[in-house]
C-alpha cells in the first residue's frame, strides 16, 4: 500500500435490505483502500454483496428496500455518503465511471450510441453539442471500435456484445474519472473478447492513470489485472491484500477452498477440490463465522463468534480465528 | 440479486405453487375483501327469493318512482317494483353472464391459442388471421350485431358475449405455449421418448393454468359490463327478468321523478365489476405478474 | 422497414376481406326475408320475389358476397332500405360527428392517463400513487352509459352547467367525452404506471444514473421512450373500444353518430346500414393498427433498422 | 479405435437453418458444418467453443432433438440421422441430455419425484411402487436427501437443481449423457461439487458424456478427448494431453491464451485475437478463422482446409500445421 493518500477510502460500510423475510446484510461491516492508479479487484461468488458495494460507492442501491446503513466512503478525503443529490450527480460519470455486467442491456435500446455518450460528455463538461460529438468520436476510437464515425450513429442493437462492452467503457470514461467501477464487464462475453476487453481496461488504465475496481467472479480475471485484491463471502470481506500474495499463499479457508475448487490446465488432479454446502442466506446467517458451517478448518469458537478483520505485521488482513483471536465488535444497530 | 435463490430447502415448508400463491394472496387485503364480496354476492343470487324484501315482479301500486323510504330501501320503479328486489335477481344474470360466457370464451380461446402456438408454421399462420378478423371489431358492437342475427334472450345473450371475448385469450394462450416449447423441460421430456399428447397433459396445460385462472378473473368483469350495456341498448335480457344494465336504461327516463333509480343499480353494477377487478389484479401478482399489460 | 411495411400491408389486406365475409355471413344467415322487412308486409309474394330479384337476392350467396365485396372496396355499401340513401352518404355523415367524439375522448384519456400515469409512477408508493391508482381502479369500474347518466344528472338536471344532449354548442362534447374516456384514461394511467416502472428497473436505467442524469431526464428521456412502445400498442385497441363505445354513449346523449346510426338500424333490421357500419369500422380500425404499426420504428430503432444476423 | 468402442459417430454433419425473409429462403446460418467426430462407450469427448461455434445445435443434432440437413449420426451401431420421432423414442432410453439452465429446465410445477420419475415414465421402466424406490435411489446418488422427493424445484439451490436434472438424465441407465454447459450457470464452488458428481457417476455406470462448454479449464478437466469447434467447424480434435503442451491450430491457442489463468507466473496481458466473429450467415470464405488469425496465407482465403491427421489421434484443419 502506498504511503500517500489513497484515492477512494472506504471504511465500515453497511448496507442492507429491508424484505418482507427480514433483514437481509448484503455488504456487512466492509472497509478498503484504492490507491491511485492501482487496480483493486473484488472477487466472490453471487450473494456475496460485491455488486452492492459497487452499487453503494455510486449511492445507486435501489431503496427501498436498500439502505446504506453506515461507514464512511471518501473519494479524495471528501465523504460521498454526505453529498447532496446535487453534487453526487456531478460526482456519477464525472469523478468515478462505472461498467456494468451486461452489455446487452446496459445501454439505452431506443437511442443511438453516439447520444449515449455525449450525454455524459455534455453533463459534465462546458462542451456545446458539436465538442461533445468530436468527442465522443474521439472516444470511440480510443476503446478501439472500428469506423467511430459511423458506429456513432448506430443503435445498441446492431453492434456485437464486444463491442457494445466497448462502447460502455467509452461512456465511462469519457470525461476522464479517477476511478473506473467494473461490475462483472466481462461474464457475459466470450473467452477472446473477454481478454481484448481486460486488455482495453488495463490499457486505458495505463494512459489516464485511473484507478479501477474489478468486481468478479473469475479468479483468473482478478489474478489477470488486479494489484490488490478483496474476498468477499457473504456480504463480508473475508480476505484483504496483495493479489499475489491471496492468490498463492492464501490465508483465510475460504480462499484457499475457491482457489482449489477451479480446473487448472497446470495441474491434473484426479478430484476437484469441493467446498460442501452452499452460501448462507443473507438474512438467517449462522452464528459466529459465516463460513464456519462449510469450513473444513471450524473449531468451537467459530461457531460461537464472528471473527474480525485483523491486519498481520506483513499488512494482510485475514478475518479467521486461525490467523488471530479478535473478534468483531457488536454491531451498534440491529 | 439471488438471495432468495439460496434459502435452504431445510428451512422452506413444503409448499406447492398454488399453495405458495394462495400465501401471497391472503397477506392481500383488498384481495380478500373481494374474495368475501363477490362469495357474499354469489349466495346472494344463489337465494335471492330468501333474501330479497319482495317477491320478484311485485307491484306496489301505492308507490311508484318512490325515492328510498322504510318500506322500499332503495325506491321503486315506474312499476312501483322494489328496486332493492330487483338488483338482488339482478346480480344472478349479471353472475351466470361472469360464468357461462366466460366459459365459452375460454373454451374456443385456448383450443385455438394452443394449437395456434404448440404447432406453429401454417396453422399459428391461419388461426392468427382467424384471431385478428374477429378482434377488429369492437367487442360491443360485434355483441350487438350477434345479438341482432340470433335474436334478444338471456341465452343469446351469454352466446354473444362467449364468442366475443375468445379473441384475447387465444393470443395470451398462444404467446405462453410458444413460450412453454422452448422451455428445456419440454426439451427434456422431448428428449426421454414424451409424446406430443403426454407433453401437452403434463407440461403445458398445467403451466398455462395460472395464466387461465388470471385471465378468466380478468375478463368476467367485462362480460357483466357487456351484459349490462346489451340490456342498456335494449338487445340483451329483456323484461321483466331483471338485468342491471336494463334497470339503468329504464331508469333513465325518470331522471326528473326518481334519480336514484338510476344510481343504485349503477353502484352495484360498478361494486362488482372492482371486486372483481381487484381480485384479479391480486391474482396476477400471486400467480403470474408476467401479464402485467392486462 | 419495406418488408415490414409490405408485410404488414399484406397482412391487412386479408384481415379486411376476412371481415367482410364475417360481417356478410353474420347479417345473411338473419332469419326473415329482408325486402318483406322493407315493404312491411304490405306486398303480395310475386311483388317481393321481383325486387328480390332486382336486389340480386335470388343469386347464390357467393356470387352475392362477391358483388358486396366489389361494391365494398369501391365504397358503395347499397342503398338504406328506409332513409333510400346511399348507405356510404349516411355512414360519412355519422362518422363525421362520431369522429370528432372519438379525437376528443382519444385526447382526453391520453392527456389525462398518461400525465396521471407518470406522475404515479415516479412517486411510487406515496400518497399521490395511491390517490391516482384509487382513482383509476375506481374509473376502470363504472360503464360508461351509467357515468354519462350521472354526469346528466349532476352537471346536466342539477347544476345545469352543461346540455343534457345534443351537440349544438362546443361545451356539448364536454359530457359524452369524459363518460366515454374515463375507463380509457384509467386504464391508460395504470398501463402508463407499470410500463414505466418496468423500464425504470433495466439496466440501462442504471446506466444513465451512473452517468449522473438527473431523475427528471432518467423518467422523461431514458424511461419514457422505452414504455412508450407497450402505450402505443394499447392505441389501437383504445380507437376500437371508443368506436365501441360510442355507441351507447351517442344514445343517451342524443348524438347522431355512427354508434346511433347502427343502433337505429338494427332495431328496424336495415341490413345495408348494419353491414356497412360494421365493416367501416372495423376498417378503420384494422387502418389505425397498420398506422400504428409503421409509426413503431419511430419509438424503436430495433424495428426501424435491422441489427446484425443474430444465430 | 475397434468397432465395438465407438458408441456414437458423427459422420459428415450439417445442419443448416434457413434464414427466412419474405416467407422463402434466402441463405442459411451454417451452424453445423461437415463435423465428424467419435465417442467411445465410457469415455468423454469435451465440446469446446465460442458463442456462435455451433457445439449447441450439434449437441442436439447428436441425440437427435433436432434435424440433420446433412450426414449421419450413428448411435450403438445404427444410423438414427433419418428416423421419425416415433422410431426414436425407444432410442431415448439410452441416450439423454443435462442443460445449462437449472431454473427452465425443470417444470415448475411438477414435484422433483415426477421430474425424476418423467423419463421412466416415458420408457415404460418399473411399476409405479418401483418408480418411486428408484427415484429414491437416484436422489441418494446425485447427493439429494430423499425426504425432498415431494418438493418443488423452486424450493432448491441452483446446484441441487442441477443434482435434479442429472437424476432425471442417468434414471433410465443411459448409455450416453449430453452435458450442454452443465456448470455455467452456477457458482465457482458450486462447480466443482457438479463436476464431480458428474464424473463419480461415470466411473460407476461407465456412461459415456458429451460434455459441451465454452469453459476450457472444466472442459479439460472432465474429458477425455476435446473437440473444438470454431464457426461450426472441428478445427482441432485430439486426446486432452495434447492441448497441454502440443496444441497446432492457431485457434486453439489463441484460445488457450485467452483463458486468464490463476497464477501470476506467465500471466498473457496482451489479448491474442483481434477482431469480432463473423456472422454465420455469411461465412468466410476457405478457412473460416482466416480473418482473425494471425499467420494467415492467401490459400486460407480460398481454400478449406481438411481434417487432417497428423499424429494419431490429433486432427488439425489448418493448411500451416
Amino acid at each position: 500500500m502506498t504511503d500517500k493518500q489513497p484515492l477512494l477510502k472506504v471504511r465500515d460500510l453497511c448496507t442492507y435490505f429491508y424484505t418482507e423475510e427480514g433483514i437481509v446484510y448484503a455488504l456487512d461491516d466492509v472497509s478498503f483502500d484504492v490507491a491511485r492508479g492501482q487496480t483493486l479487484g473484488i472477487v466472490g461468488e453471487s450473494g456475496s454483496g460485491k455488486s452492492v458495494t459497487a452499487l453503494s460507492i455510486m449511492r445507486l442501491v435501489q431503496s427501498p428496500p436498500g439502505r446504506i446503513v453506515s461507514g464512511t466512503v471518501e473519494l479524495l478525503g471528501e465523504d460521498i455518503l454526505k453529498k447532496s443529490r446535487k453534487e453526487m450527480k456531478q460526482i456519477r460519470g464525472g469523478k468515478i465511471g462505472m461498467i456494468f455486467q451486461e452489455p446487452m442491456t446496459s445501454l439505452n435500446p431506443v437511442y443511438t450510441v453516439g447520444n449515449q455518450i455525449m450525454e455524459s460528455i455534455l453533463l459534465h463538461s462546458d462542451c456545446n453539442r458539436k465538442q461533445a460529438k468530436e468527442r465522443a468520436i474521439e472516444m470511440l476510437r480510443l476503446v478501439g471500435i472500428p469506423l467511430p464515425e459511423k458506429r456513432f450513429g448506430e443503435y445498441p442493437h446492431q453492434l456485437s456484445g464486444g463491442m457494445r462492452q466497448r462502447v460502455m467503457i467509452a461512456i465511462a470514461l469519457s470525461c476522464n474519472p479517477q476511478l473506473l467501477i467494473c461490475d462483472e464487464p466481462t461474464t457475459a462475453l466470450d473467452v477472446t473478447i473477454q481478454a481484448q476487453i481486460l486488455e482495453l481496461i488495463n490499457d486505458l488504465k495505463q494512459q489516464t492513470g485511473a484507478s479501477v475496481i474489478m468486481i468478479t467472479h473469475d479468479l483468473g480475471v482478478i489474478s489477470r489485472v488486479a494489484d490488490e485484491v478483496m474476498v468477499m463471502y457473504a456480504g463480508k470481506a473475508m480476505e484483504y491484500g496483495a493479489a499475489r500474495d491471496v492468490f498463492t499463499q492464501p490465508r483465510h479457508p475460504y480462499t484457499a477452498a475457491l482457489l482449489k475448487s477451479i480446473p487448472n490446465l497446470e495441474e491434473d488432479v484426479e478430484r476437484l477440490h469441493v467446498i460442501e454446502g452452499m452460501v448462507p442466506s443473507l438474512s438467517k446467517r449462522p452464528q459466529g463465522c459465516l463460513f464456519h458451517p462449510r469450513c473444513k478448518q471450524a473449531m468451537t469458537v467459530c461457531q460461537e463468534k464472528r471473527p474480525a478483520l485483523t491486519t498481520a505485521p506483513d499488512g494482510r488482513r485475514v478475518r479467521c480465528f486461525l490467523h488471530s483471536d479478535a473478534v468483531e465488535k457488536e454491531a451498534a444497530h440491529g | 440479486m439471488s438471495i432468495k435463490a439460496n434459502a435452504n430447502v431445510q428451512d422452506a415448508a413444503y409448499t406447492s405453487f398454488y399453495h405458495d400463491a394462495f400465501v401471497r394472496l391472503k397477506r392481500d387485503k383488498i384481495a380478500i375483501a373481494c374474495l368475501v364480496f363477490i362469495v357474499l354476492l354469489i349466495l346472494v343470487a344463489i337465494f335471492a327469493p330468501l333474501i330479497a324484501p319482495y317477491p320478484e315482479g311485485f307491484q306496489d301500486t301505492s308507490a311508484i318512482l318512490a325515492g328510498p323510504s322504510s318500506k322500499h330501501w332503495l325506491g321503486t320503479d315506474e312499476f312501483g317494483r322494489d328496486i332493492l328486489t330487483r338488483i338482488i335477481y339482478g346480480s344472478r344474470i349479471s353472475l351466470s353472464v361472469g360464468l357461462i360466457a366466460e366459459a365459452i370464451a375460454v373454451t374456443i380461446g385456448v383450443f385455438l391459442g394452443a394449437l395456434a402456438g404448440y404447432y406453429g408454421g401454417k396453422i399459428d399462420a391461419v388461426i392468427s388471421r382467424i384471431i385478428e378478423i374477429f378482434a377488429s371489431f369492437p367487442h360491443i358492437l360485434f355483441a350487438i350485431v350477434i345479438m341482432f342475427v340470433l335474436g334478444t334472450g338471456v341465452i343469446n345473450v351469454f352466446l354473444a358475449i362467449g364468442f366475443v371475448g375468445w379473441t384475447g385469450i387465444a393470443r395470451i394462450i398462444r404467446a405462453q405455449v410458444m413460450q412453454l416449447k422452448e422451455k428445456e423441460f419440454v426439451e427434456a421430456a422431448r428428449a426421454s421418448g414424451g409424446s406430443d399428447l403426454k407433453i401437452i397433459l403434463r407440461h403445458l396445460i398445467p403451466n398455462c393454468l395460472s395464466t387461465i385462472i388470471v385471465v378468466v378473473t380478468m375478463a368476467i368483469p367485462s362480460d357483466i359490463m357487456y351484459e349490462a350495456s346489451l340490456s342498456f341498448l335494449g338487445l340483451g335480457v329483456q323484461p321483466p327478468v331483471s338485468s342491471w344494465g336494463e334497470m339503468i336504461s329504464m331508469a333513465r327516463k325518470y331522471l326528473r321523478t326518481n334519480p336514484t333509480y338510476s344510481v343504485f343499480p349503477g353502484i352495484a353494477l360498478v361494486l362488482t365489476v372492482l371486486a372483481f377487478n381487484l381480485l384479479g389484479d391480486a391474482l396476477r401478482d400471486a400467480l403470474d405478474p408476467k401479464l402485467k399489460n392486462l | 422497414m419495406l418488408k415490414f411495411t409490405l408485410r404488414r400491408l399484406y397482412q391487412t389486406i386479408i384481415v379486411l376481406l376476412g371481415v367482410t365475409l364475417v360481417t356478410f355471413t353474420m347479417v345473411n344467415v338473419v332469419p326473415g326475408d329482408p325486402v318483406a322487412v322493407m315493404l312491411q308486409k304490405k306486398a303480395d309474394d310475386a311483388t317481393i320475389n321481383r325486387i328480390r330479384d332486382q336486389m340480386g337476392l335470388n343469386d347464390p350467396l357467393p356470387a352475392q358476397y362477391f358483388r358486396f365485396l366489389t361494391n365494398a372496396v369501391t365504397g358503395d355499401f347499397g342503398n338504406s332500405y328506409f332513409q333510400k340513401k346511399p348507405v356510404m352518404e349516411l355512414i360519412l355523415r355519422a362518422f363525421s360527428v362520431t369522429g370528432t367524439l372519438a379525437v376528443l375522448v382519444l385526447a382526453f384519456a391520453i392527456t389525462l392517463g398518461v400525465l396521471m400515469g407518470t406522475l404515479a409512477a415516479v412517486f411510487r408508493g406515496k400518497w399521490v400513487d395511491r390517490v391516482i391508482m384509487m382513482i383509476s381502479t375506481l374509473g376502470m369500474a363504472a360503464p360508461s352509459f351509467w357515468l354519462a347518466i350521472i354526469l346528466q344528472l349532476i352537471f346536466g338536471l342539477t347544476l345545469k352547467w352543461l346540455p343534457i344532449s345534443g351537440l349544438r354548442q362546443p361545451s356539448a362534447y364536454i359530457m359524452p367525452s369524459v363518460a366515454l374516456g374515463m375507463i380509457y384514461a384509467a386504464s391508460l394511467a395504470r398501463l402508463t404506471r407499470t410500463n414505466i416502472l418496468d423500464a425504470m428497473n433495466q439496466d440501462y436505467i442504471r446506466t444513465a444514473r451512473s452517468k449522473g442524469v438527473g431523475e427528471f431526464f432518467v423518467v422523461a428521456k431514458h424511461a419514457f421512450k422505452n414504455a412508450g412502445i407497450p402505450i402505443l400498442t394499447y392505441l389501437g385497441t383504445l380507437i376500437k373500444s371508443i368506436l365501441g363505445g360510442s355507441v351507447l354513449v351517442e344514445t343517451i346523449f342524443s348524438i347522431n353518430g355512427l354508434g346511433k346510426l347502427l343502433v337505429e338500424a338494427i332495431m328496424k333490421r336495415d341490413i345495408p346500414i348494419i353491414q356497412g357500419c360494421t365493416v367501416y369500422i372495423a376498417a378503420v380500425f384494422v387502418i389505425a393498427n397498420l398506422l400504428i404499426d409503421l409509426t413503431y420504428g419511430l419509438f424503436d430503432p430495433r424495428i426501424r433498422v435491422a441489427g446484425p444476423a443474430k444465430r | 479405435m475397434a468397432e465395438q468402442e465407438v458408441l456414437m459417430a458423427v459422420e459428415n454433419l450439417n445442419k443448416w437453418f434457413p434464414v427466412r425473409k419474405m416467407g422463402r429462403a434466402r441463405g442459411y446460418v451454417k451452424a453445423v458444418n461437415d463435423v465428424s467426430l467419435q465417442i467411445r462407450r465410457g469415455e468423454t469427448l469435451g465440446i469446446v467453443g465460442e458463442s456462435g461455434c455451433g457445439k449447441t445445435t450439434l449437441g442436439r443434432a447428436m441425440i437427435r432433438l433436432t434435424d440433420v440437413t446433412d450426414g449421419r449420426v450413428i448411435f450403438d451401431g445404427q444410423d438414427i440421422s433419418r428416423l421419425s420421432e416415433k422410431e426414436l423414442r425407444p432410442l431415448r432410453r439410452d441416450m439423454q441430455i443435462i442443460f445449462q439452465d437449472p431454473y427452465s429446465s425443470l417444470n415448475p410445477r411438477m414435484t422433483v419425484g415426477d421430474i425424476i420419475s418423467e423419463p421412466l415414465v416415458y420408457q415404460n421402466m418399473y411399476s409405479a411402487s418401483e418408480r418411486i424406490d428408484r427415484v429414491r435411489e437416484l436422489m441418494d446418488l446425485c447427493g439429494l436427501d430423499p425426504v425432498y422427493i415431494r418438493r418443488y424445484p423452486h424450493e432448491f439451490s441452483g446446484g441441487q437443481r442441477q443434482r435434479i436434472g442429472i437424476a432425471r438424465a442417468i434414471a433410465v441407465n443411459p448409455k450416453f449423457v449430453l452435458c450442454d454447459e452443465p456448470v455455467s450457470a452456477l457458482d465457482v464452488s458450486i462447480q466443482s461439487q457438479v463436476i464431480n458428481l458428474l464424473m463419480d457417476l461415470q466411473s460407476r455406470t461407465g456412461i459415456a458424456y458429451a460434455f459441451i462448454s465454452h469453459n476450457l479449464n472444466v472442459v479439460y478437466h472432465v474429458s477425455r478427448r476435446i473437440a473444438v469447434l470454431y464457426l461450426g467447424r472441428v478445427v482441432e480434435l485430439a486426446e486432452r494431453e495434447t492441448f497441454k503442451n502440443n496444441r497446432a491450430h492457431p485457434y486453439t491457442r489463441a484460445l488457450f491464451e485467452a483463458i486468464p489463468q490463476v497464477g501470476f507466473d506467465e500471466q498473457q496481458k496482451k489479448a491474442p485475437l483481434s477482431g469480432d466473429l463473423p456472422s454465420p450467415v455469411d461465412l468466410p470464405s476457405g478457412c473460416v478463422f482466416h480473418t482473425r488469425c494471425p499467420y494467415t496465407q492467401p490459400r486460407c482465403r480460398t481454400e478449406v482446409p481438411d481434417l487432417r491427421e497428423i499424429d494419431p489421434g490429433h486432427y488439425v484443419a489448418c493448411h500451416l500445421v
